[in-house]
């Protein structure tokens, strides 16, 4: 199995897709995990992700590894964005091609939850709009 | 050893890592030597795990003066 | 739930995505089904589907009304291809988006069980290369 | 009625679609119909479901001189 692991501060939006495959392809499956406007009822503007990095990208090697022995796909790739991560954009973008779609489905869905479980990335702070806008814009005069 | 914090575990011990010299050590060895120097980690034992070297720590690990040691609290990514 | 559904000989890759949603979208998973190179062992250069048009698209849409329910997500994409699709290109492709990702994985998961189950859609021709080379490529000379 | 062919079924009627002189029937009446003008269909009659109108019959449907009936041989699309 073929993987590719990114963790980075660009738009992941704007990454090129996963490297190509040996094996006949039946089944592509892309999931993008978006941060959504709220956080525990609360209105956000961005999340703040860290990683303990190069821990993080081996744990999800190993992932795909001990995943993809039970579910044989062909090439997974995975991105997970670090640092702000603006509303209505991509946190995480997982690709799967398999030569059938139950791999894909299978390997993608226990992939996800054990992230969740075991790699060393954090949702370390949500941000509102005020709080950025005071970050990346800071005005002449700042009150005391 | 060099050891690093991650997520709120920062604002806890006020630093992103920090060195400690307690010899060769097991978990409970390490969280003896944590504990004395950040107090404030204490109710946080139950929930981290420890990694050495970059992968996680087995009940059997022994953590020595030149391994990298995190303290990883629960995770959220994704 | 906003769905859409369409039936098509063009090609699906080229299509827009799905129509815009009004949940906060958490999750964004995109499946496509595409034609391997080999047919029960045997290699091809394409498959032909055909379908009952009108039935096939209101079971898609009852389908998915069943699931929504089941497995609530915003929007559900169903694109399929009819005629002859080659090798490598998509004979379907379903986009789903929810507020979470257990949603949109077990819809789309079933979706794709049910719709080979129900869905009046059928692969009805295997053709190889010579055989697709002599429908659209016909040579001067034809021996009888 | 209007009966529609899919398939190989297709292949075995030599049409994608043919008129049925019938009254209405229920499904055994429709296939006592069809297997009296297409023998051939006969081996299918297990696995074939058959529609009414767009949607798949049910055990009480019958199907009337103005309804658009369907075989629907095991699909296969996706």
């Amino acid at each position: 199995m073929i993987t590719q692991v990114t963790l980075t501060t660009q738009r992941l939006e704007e990454l090129p897709g996963p490297p190509a495959t040996a094996g006949p392809v039946g089944a592509q499956v892309e999931f993008l995990g978006i941060v959504r406007s709220e956080e525990n009822g609360r209105p956000i503007a961005a999340l703040e992700y860290e990683a303990y990095q190069p821990m993080a990208e081996c744990e999800i090697e190993r992932l795909l590894n001990e995943l993809g022995s039970a579910h044989p796909c062909h090439t997974v790739q995975v991105l997970h964005r670090l640092g702000i991560v603006p509303v209505g954009e991509a946190a995480i973008i997982v690709r799967v091609l398999a030569a059938h779609r139950q791999e894909a489905f299978s390997l993608l869905a226990r992939f996800m939850d054990r992230l969740k479980q075991d790699v060393p990335i954090w949702k370390c702070k949500a941000w509102t709009r005020e709080e950025l806008a005071r970050r990346f814009h800071p005005g002449p005069f700042r009150p005391s | 050893m060099r050891v690093l914090f991650f997520a709120h575990l920062k604002d806890v011990t006020g630093c992103a890592h920090t060195e400690l010299d307690c010899g060769e050590v097991d978990a409970d060895g390490l969280w003896d030597a944590l504990l004395q120097r950040y107090p404030g980690l204490a109710p946080y034992r139950s929930t981290v795990r420890l990694a050495c070297n970059a992968r996680y720590a087995g009940p059997d690990t022994r953590f020595g003066p030149s391994d990298e040691v995190a303290l990883i609290p629960p995770v959220s990514g994704g």
